[in-house]
């Protein structure tokens, strides 16, 4: 059996790292923007206000539209969190420091990213509001296009490693980094993982264009909710890119744990910075790109990361 | 083989949460709520193959569901009338034969499974499991593989030929006419 | 009720969602708010807090802002900001709106912290409490109407079959969005019919061609004045280089990229005649990645042919023609001044042109010296020719539906933005030209 | 629970995140609720009064991709045995699999150029 925690445990540190992890994107992004709008404000500012911020919308009513699929409504943050801690949940910190290894976790993370559509689409259609619908089916074109990159790019890690444990996975990079043996990968999880999370340039389902898209309806409890699922989710995007790509715990004279957390926030650093340099690209460029370019690009990744194996 | 009373509560949690599910398709007025509450069905049922041994498959079932349920709740939307329910109406037909067609798939399908003769095999451990699977199909099962991808070829050529319209020579319809709705009149009317 | 008051006493420290709206005259005010850091302007009603009318509402808009009002969350409170001009009228129902003079900013927060207390209660629905349509009981389930598609369940009909041009007959949904879209000018009002994603038919409406404007706009100012007396071209030419940054800044966040919006803004807020390096800075920042136009490529092209004799300004020349009024004024020419032109004539080529005429302008105005524009009626502004019967994003006005038809939803907006209308200019220029009809 | 080992755990992970959420959803909701009139649910539009409701027979125009999707999606449950023993079988894993995505990517490229994959 693989190394798994307790329930109680397993809670507790999920618990923990998703809150740790949705205040640090909070408070990265803005620090991220304001380094683009080249006026960083204090310190103290930059932490505080989004605490402020998620009180503001916890005081505030949550309202409601004509005709709604309410319990769609309340469902799409719900999975959508849960997905988020799912995910992180497999992420390992260290070869003995995992909540949870199952054998096929990696194809349980990649369940956990198809089900995120899911939620995505219930989130925009529900409201029955246009932009909200409009930006649920855009997410449904995105997510469609790269879906099949994301596992692929994944898929390569899975080859050296001989198994799609994830722990496996990270075990397999002592001799080198994946980044370092498949070069390609990174980029393309990346661009992907940006997609799964609808941050920065692929931001196309609750973009400014359909003013907020998915969530134009959402006040109070229900934006703080949907706000925080998002944020979680990229951090266990940005976990497992540190662990399937960088190496995870590897790394000399720290602790394993400690390069694990690093090199975590390293990407999503990398991830929110990019939210502000890189703009919105359009869907149907999107979709066309996914398909001719990114499919190519990560079978060519497994094929030569493969071939170097041999 | 993995048993337990927690095992058995979430066998139960699973097969009654699917069924629900199940009932649940039929009974809602939303094409959306429809093909999500198919979609927890499926998932219920990945669940079942989970505890059942077979990690792999059941995560690779509700991996591939989340995808195919997205796409049906889409099309439904796209051609179904009332497609949000938001017009009462009944999403039933043809109610005896239906009850009639189930009750016979449940009893035949319980009749094979409390009746047939299984292999007392082990469970293999799942890692080996997916292993073991890798090597079916590079091997002895190499055949059905490879030609698995010439059927998922003609899918998708048979669905860009079907469905798409626009192609490198032209519109598709175009110079085409149009059938009559009615019998024993000129097509194109 | 502890936790409740601890939360609204912790939410004080947040930054107020507002939802802005910009009466005529207050547009580019109301756009350098999103500067200050005790604000913070949303694209929707729904988590707003705060509601800030600037300027007079026209009459054509009053319902929107009602309506908009009423999509806030509670609490809620409005903020009527005068911007300048003395003596404004309140729309219709907001007789609990907070008036103000000075920095609307300080306003809104003092009116966010006063409902968040319970100093000062939430504002009730302005609009009274009506179906759309009535319905109920009607029809076997009540939804109005009797059928599949039939009715009016919950006030409103379902959409209907149309044609296509893909050939699938699937429903076409009729859908106004203006005047208080976030990313269109206020009064702008696009009545779509979209298949899908794709805007079929587009008819636009200007819900301000008849407002007066009480608060002349700062930006549109020396403009104004040069239509009927000399300005020196050093005025001229900053106003147009800080026009041009704002239209860089509202095609940012229509890009999604909000803290380059940010920075485009705050150039222009400071803007002086030697600051062409920031803005240069800021056009490699953007094209360093490529990515703006790469998804700006091929949208909204405008020909040539449509706007040729419009004088569209910068849309013409991003298209390729070389429209300039400056061209005939002998102060320009005596500055060597030659207009910049775009052969592209997509939303990419005139974002790349405004940031090149806005160092250009900068340059201009520190050569300018003291020379000054000839007044001859006419004047090019950052839209166009104004004269003071019309400006140049009116004349737009007739050509917009054909740019925008067959499209998807995200290239209409980008082709609005990238037009820069600006609605304003006509009544302001009207209301000079006919002081008594402001008044 | 000790019986289903790692996948129960993160399943009760999920399991946790999902009801917590629901919860805060209803709970959030409930404070300063007075009934919502009908102006404040109409849904937004800039501004304007919708005349229909959102929910209609939407026009999604990328359906051919979405089906293209399917089959290309299915291709991937070969692909995650074959990874876990690619090393084990070495070239005739890599040639096997070539054949097969070969097959595969040809489907892509007939979409692509039949503009199956374009907007419409």
């Amino acid at each position: 059996m693989r190394p798994y925690v307790g329930a109680e445990v397993a809670l507790l540190a999920t618990a923990a790292a998703l809150v740790a992890g949705v205040y640090l994107v909070a408070v990265l992004d803005r620090f991220a923007a304001a380094l683009v709008a080249g006026a960083v404000g204090s310190w103290r500012r930059l932490l505080v206000v989004p605490l402020a911020a998620a009180a503001a919308l916890l005081v505030q009513q949550r309202r409601t539209t004509e005709r709604p699929d309410g319990a769609g409504w309340a469902v799409a943050p719900a999975l959508f969190f849960g997905l988020a801690a799912f995910a992180l949940a497999l992420v390992p910190l260290g070869p003995d420091l995992v909540i949870a290894d199952p054998s096929t976790g990696f194809v349980a993370f990649s369940a956990a990213i198809a089900f995120v559509m899911i939620a995505v689409f219930l989130h925009g259609w529900s409201p029955n509001s246009p932009f909200a619908l409009h930006g649920a089916y855009r997410y449904g074109a995105a997510a469609l296009s790269f879906q099949i990159p994301f596992l692929l790019a994944m898929l390569a890690t899975a080859l050296p490693a001989e198994s799609l444990s994830i722990v496996d996975i990270v075990r397999a990079q002592e001799p080198a980094w994946n980044v370092l043996r498949q070069p390609l990968g990174l980029p393309l999880y990346l661009v992907v993982g940006v997609g799964v999370s609808f941050w920065g340039p692929l931001n196309l389902s609750d973009a400014s264009d359909v003013a907020g898209g998915t969530s134009v309806e959402d006040s109070g409890v229900a934006r703080l909710l949907w706000t925080i699922a998002r944020s979680a989710m990229l951090v266990a995007v940005a976990a497992m890119g540190a662990a399937g790509f960088l190496g995870g715990w590897w790394g000399p004279i720290l602790p394993g744990p400690a390069w694990m957390i690093a090199k975590t926030g390293a990407v999503l650093l990398a991830i929110l910075a990019a939210g502000h340099l890189l703009a919105r690209v359009r869907i149907a460029t999107f979709v066309l790109v996914a398909w001719a370019v990114l499919i190519p690009l990560a079978l060519l990744n497994v094929f030569v990361s493969g071939a170097i194996l041999l | 083989m993995i048993a337990g009373p927690l095992v058995d509560a979430t066998f139960w949690v699973f097969a009654l949460g699917s069924i629900v599910a199940g009932y649940r398709v039929f009974r809602t007025d939303s094409m959306v709520r429809a093909a999500f509450y198919l979609l927890a069905s499926f998932a219920g049922v990945g669940g079942i193959v989970v505890l059942l041994g077979a990690e792999f498959l059941g995560m690779v079932l509700i991996l591939m569901m989340a995808g195919e349920m997205l796409i049906m709740a889409i099309v439904m939307v796209m051609f179904m009338m009332n497609p949000a329910g938001l017009n009462p109406m009944v999403m039933v037909h043809q109610n005896r034969r239906a009850a009639v067609a189930g009750i016979v798939a449940f009893v035949a399908l319980a009749a094979v499974g409390l009746l047939g003769n299984f292999p007392a095999r082990p469970v293999p451990d799942p890692s080996t499991a997916t292993a073991e699977l890798g090597t079916e199909l590079l091997g002895d099962s190499m055949l059905v593989f490879q030609s698995a991808g010439v059927a998922l070829l003609s899918t998708m050529i048979g669905a860009v030929v079907i469905a798409g319209r626009k192609g490198r020579f032209g519109v598709a319809e175009e110079d085409s006419i149009e059938p009559s709705l009615q019998p024993d009149e000129e097509p194109g009317r | 009720m502890g936790l409740t008051a601890l939360l609204a006493r912790v939410a004080t420290g947040a930054p107020v969602p507002v939802f802005a709206v910009a009466g005529p005259g207050t547009r580019s005010l109301i756009r350098d708010l999103r500067l200050r850091p005790e604000i913070r302007l949303v694209d929707t009603p729904r988590p707003a807090s705060v509601l800030l009318v600037g300027g007079l509402v026209p009459a054509e808009m009053e319902m929107a802002v009602a309506r908009v009002h009423d999509a806030m969350a509670h609490p809620r409170a409005t903020v009527l900001w005068s911007a300048g001009a003395a003596g404004l009228g309140r729309p219709e129902g907001f007789d609990d709106a907070i008036p103000v003079d000075g920095d609307p900013v300080a306003a809104c927060v003092a009116a966010y912290r006063d409902i968040l207390v319970g100093r000062r209660g939430s504002e009730p629905p302005i609009l009274p409490d009506v179906d759309p349509a009535p319905w109920r009981g009607v029809g076997p389930y009540g939804q109005g109407g009797s059928g599949m598609t039939g009715g009016v369940p919950y006030g409103r009909p379902m959409a209907e079959l149309g044609p296509d041009p893909d050939g699938l007959r699937l429903d076409v949904l009729p859908v106004a969005v203006g005047p208080l879209f976030p990313r269109f000018p206020a009064g702008l009002v696009v009545d779509a019919r979209l298949a899908g994603d794709l805007v079929l038919e587009v008819e636009v409406a200007n819900l301000l061609a008849n407002a007066t404007a009480a608060a002349p706009s700062p930006e549109a100012d020396p403009f104004l004045r040069a239509l009927g007396e000399r300005v020196a071209i050093a005025d001229l030419e900053l106003a147009r280089a800080r026009a041009h940054l704002r239209s860089v800044a509202e095609a940012l966040l229509a890009a999604g990229l909000e803290a380059l919006a940010l920075r485009a803004l705050r150039i222009a807020a400071n803007l002086r005649a030697g600051d062409g390096a920031l803005v240069r800075r800021l056009a490699t920042i953007i094209s360093a990645t490529q990515v703006l136009r790469w998804s700006l490529r091929g949208v909204g092209a405008v020909p040539p042919e449509a706007v040729a004799g419009l004088g569209a300004g910068p849309v013409a020349r991003a298209s390729g023609l070389r429209e300039d009024l400056r061209l005939e004024d002998p102060a320009y020419r005596d500055l060597g001044f030659a207009p910049l032109v775009d052969a592209g004539g997509d939303a990419a080529a005139r974002l790349r042109l405004r940031l090149g005429e806005a160092v250009q302008s900068l340059d201009l105005a520190a050569r300018a010296g003291a020379r000054a524009a000839t007044a001859t009626g006419r004047v090019e502004t950052p839209r166009g020719r104004l004269e003071a019967e019309s400006s140049a994003s009116e004349r737009l006005f007739t050509v917009l539906p054909s740019l925008l038809r067959e499209h998807e939803w995200g290239d209409v907006v980008a082709t609005i933005v990238s037009l820069d209308l600006d609605l304003e200019e006509g009544p302001l220029a009207r209301g000079r030209a006919r002081p008594e009809a402001a008044a | 629970m000790v019986a289903l080992g790692p996948l129960a755990v993160s399943f009760a992970v999920f399991v946790a995140g999902f009801a917590v959420v629901l919860a805060s959803w209803w709970l959030g909701g409930r404070p300063r609720s007075p009934a919502q009139t009908a102006p404040e649910r109409v849904p937004f539009g800039g501004g304007a009064d919708p005349r229909v409701h959102a929910w209609n027979r939407y026009h999604v125009r990328y359906y051919s991709m979405a089906l293209i999707f399917l089959a290309f999606d299915m291709e991937m449950v070969f692909m995650y045995p074959w990874a876990v023993v690619f090393v084990r079988e070495g070239l005739i894993a890599m040639v096997e699999m070539g054949m097969f995505i070969t097959i595969l990517l040809l489907g892509v490229l007939y979409a692509w150029r039949e503009r199956a994959l374009e907007w419409a």
